[in-house]
């Protein structure tokens, strides 16, 4: 139980150090930086790799980006099997939805509750 | 914050570790199917910690828990057992999870006694361990 | 004309008053707000957006700098004033409330200084007997606009500056006794060192700077020495050690308490403000409160203002142009400056 | 003083990034979020019926909820500064890049504004994602058709 909390610290940590090399080596700026993960994490799915991270670290593997673009590619892979190539296209945001449309309505939400305020 | 954050730890210590570590416990069998399921698991010793077992009917349900490091080959050990297990319970249907959900709910069903309500449960734990999204 | 961009005064036009509005983080963090004349508690300034309250800044800094000139709207010719957001329409706005006739002027943050020398030019031509002239910048407009929401979390390196929220408007007026008055501008190239990380801007700007500093002194025919102060308009604390780092090479003679940075100073080198502060309002905010101030009270008898801008657009570097930059210079003199 | 001088004397001036301290900083930040994550996914197992592989999709909204609080207070900005990467490689920091997004153009209206820019800087994001994922899975199903590879 407590194993599972540390991997989850420690697999989510590295993705985030990955993601400061990326910034500070690579001086990318965060929208190249997050894009870089995503598709990475697209391609892991390909090689079926992300799945098993996903096992082993639970929200350490869920909660970056990266597993945006693996369940991307999972939606789509899975609708491949069943229905064959249109599946690639069908099955895309299967997995996924949650996280935009969440994103979509709380962006919405905020909109009518919050205001930007300045301060250093 | 910080106390907060460590009595909801706490709470998460305590829901965890329900089930006994390192056994095997078999219900709703008969004594050699017990020991059937108690070997086939035994042979993967290393990488479970504990299993919780059920027969209810035609049903066999089979929950393990994977030692944390071994998390990565979690989706192959289910694979590999499930199929062991179809092999000694060829008269059953054999359902096989490493899911911690799956696993606490499997733990539960000792206190139910009526065998329909206890058929009943089995099938819903068995439609959620199905669930893909 | 004395040299190439240079524009000696003969009448001497004077600044008959000065007057700068600022918001909330200016006045809880900058050491000169006390010298500032409105002080608002919220970024809205009590408007409903952002650009309304630029808006309202430029023309809070009109009617106060008319005030403190004893002179009202009607007594004014001319508006020349400038700002950084999107075909500048807060200044436009601002316009259209005053009435005035008006020329937007844009040097991004070296707006300041450009503004005072059309200012003083009018001056010079006889065509006016009073110039509003200023800039104005607002730190949620502009980083919008140029970088991103507001409430973005994203780490911003120490080399960063931050927007100020101000705006500073001069009266011009033909010469005067006991005014500070403008002698001499140079008017500042496009240099471009192909530098490109529009976060750190002062390292851009600081050649433009040296390039006008060094124009100005051989077409005046002075040393740094001469002036009470060289104060440059926002290059922060990277784009100072810069500037003074090419001047001493070049063999001038930095005086690091008579040569002052406006954005460096105007948060008081706080590091929660990275390198210091930027933004059209910033030059204009400093030079319109605490250079002028002094100048009034005699501390200061020869000052050269040097108001940087780096001419990006959020366009320009993401297609991954570099950053022009450029400097204008206004040398104010109190009393006869030309006898030194 | 030509260019090539210039920028040589511009890097010794510009402070250096502390490389070490941001990694560590980042480090941190992002797996304190993935452990709260890792709570957030207990809870939801613990108290509703989702699976290890269901609750992701409810902690991942949850995650961003929690981010539109941070946002909306100012909070977000902060932790990023501090965090760097930390913050903006979990899914919160895509959450605040939409949110933030929404808020800062609300007065431009609704539609236009909220609707039209709120994908500004994390539509970057799904487009290469979706395009990623589409070649990916072609490529993989195309291999499959071939007996190249097995699911």
């Amino acid at each position: 139980m407590m194993a599972s909390f540390l991997i989850a610290f420690v697999v989510g940590g590295l993705f985030c150090v990955i993601g400061q090399l990326l910034f500070d080596v690579a001086k990318l700026s965060p929208g190249h930086t997050l894009c870089i993960l995503v598709v990475s994490g697209a391609v892991l799915d390909g090689f079926g790799l992300y799945e098993p991270l996903i096992d082993f670290a639970g929200a350490g593997a869920t909660i970056p980006i990266t597993s945006f673009g693996n369940s991307l590619t999972h939606g789509a892979l899975q609708e491949a099997e069943k229905h064959g190539l249109v599946g690639v296209i069908t099955g895309m945001f299967e997995v996924t939805s949650s996280g935009i449309s969440a994103a979509i309505l709380f962006g919405f939400i905020a909109s009518l509750l919050f205001r930007s305020k300045s301060r250093p | 914050m910080k106390r907060k954050l460590a009595i909801a730890a706490a709470c998460l210590l305590l829901a965890g570790c329900g089930a006994g570590n390192g056994e095997i416990r078999v219900s709703g069998g008969k004594p050699d199917e017990s020991l059937k399921v108690e070997e086939v698991l035994k042979e993967k010793d290393d990488r479970i910690t504990s299993a919780v077992a059920v027969f209810v009917q035609e049903d066999l349900l089979v929950v393990v828990e994977v030692r944390p490091l071994s998390r990565f080959s979690k989706a192959k050990i289910e694979e590999e057992l499930t199929k062991k297990m179809e092999k000694a319970f060829p008269d059953q249907t054999v359902t096989l999870s490493a899911d911690r959900k799956i696993y606490w709910e499997t733990d539960k069903l000792d206190e139910l006694e009526e065998e329909d309500k206890l058929h009943k449960k089995v099938e819903t734990i068995k439609s959620l361990s199905k669930e893909e999204t | 004309m004395v040299a190439r961009g240079v524009i000696r005064f003969g009448s001497r036009p004077a600044i008959r008053a000065v007057a700068v509005a600022a918001g909330p983080t200016e006045n809880k963090h900058s050491p000169f707000s006390l010298q500032f004349d409105r002080l608002y508690d919220s970024d809205l300034c009590g408007q409903k957006t952002n650009e309304q309250a630029h808006r309202k800044l430029i023309e809070d800094a009109c009617g106060l700098a008319l005030n403190k000139a004893g002179k009202t709207i009607s007594d004014a010719d001319y508006l020349v004033c400038g700002d950084l957001v999107n075909e500048m329409t807060p200044s436009n706005f601002a316009a259209a409330t005053t009435g005035l006739p008006y020329v937007g002027l844009f040097s991004a943050c070296a707006t300041s200084t450009s503004a005072l020398a059309y200012a003083a030019l009018l001056s010079e031509a006889g065509a006016s007997t009073l110039v509003l002239a200023g800039a104005a910048s607002h730190h949620n407009a502009i980083e919008r606009q140029f970088r991103y929401p507001i409430e973005y979390g994203f780490q911003k390196p120490q080399n960063a500056q931050w927007t100020v929220t101000a705006a500073g408007i001069a009266a011009v007026t033909p010469h005067e006794e006991g005014y500070p008055s403008i002698r001499q501008a140079t008017i500042g190239r496009v240099v471009d060192y192909g530098l490109t990380d529009p976060l750190n801007m002062g390292a851009a700007m600081a050649p433009a700077a040296f390039d006008t500093f060094r124009r100005h002194l051989e077409a005046a025919g002075a040393e740094p020495e001469d002036y009470d102060v060289i104060i440059t308009g926002d290059l922060g604390a990277i784009g100072t050690q810069l500037f003074r780092n090419m001047a001493s090479e070049s063999g001038y003679t930095v005086d690091g308490d008579r040569w002052r940075d406006a954005g460096k100073e105007f948060y008081g080198e706080d590091p929660s403000f990275f390198a210091g502060a930027s933004g059209a309002g910033c030059s204009a905010a400093v030079y319109f409160s605490d250079v002028y101030n002094r100048m009034m009270e005699g501390e200061y008898r020869r000052a050269l203002l040097m108001a940087t801008g780096a001419l990006l657009s959020p366009l320009s570097f993401q297609q991954g142009e570099s950053i022009p930059c450029t400097c204008h210079a206004i040398e104010l003199v109190m009393g006869e400056g030309e006898s030194r | 003083m030509d260019r090539q001088a210039y920028s040589q004397m511009e890097q010794q001036v510009t402070p250096k990034v502390p490389l070490g301290l941001n990694l560590m900083k980042a480090f941190l930040t992002g797996g304190i979020i993935c452990a709260i994550g890792e709570g957030v996914m207990y809870f939801y197992m613990y108290f509703f019926d989702f699976t290890e592989r269901t609750a992701g999709n409810p902690t991942v909204a949850t995650m961003i909820f929690i981010a539109m609080l941070l946002t909306g207070f100012g909070k977000y900005k902060r932790i990023a500064q501090f965090g760097g990467a930390g913050s903006a490689v979990p899914v919160t920091g895509f959450g605040n890049a939409m949110i933030s997004a929404a808020i800062e153009h609300r007065t431009e209206g609704y539609v236009l504004g909220v609707g039209g820019n709120m994908f500004k800087l994390a539509g970057s994001v799904i487009v290469f994602g979706v395009f990623s994922a589409f070649v990916v899975a072609l490529i993989k199903t195309i291999l499959v058709k071939f007996g190249v590879v097995g699911w």
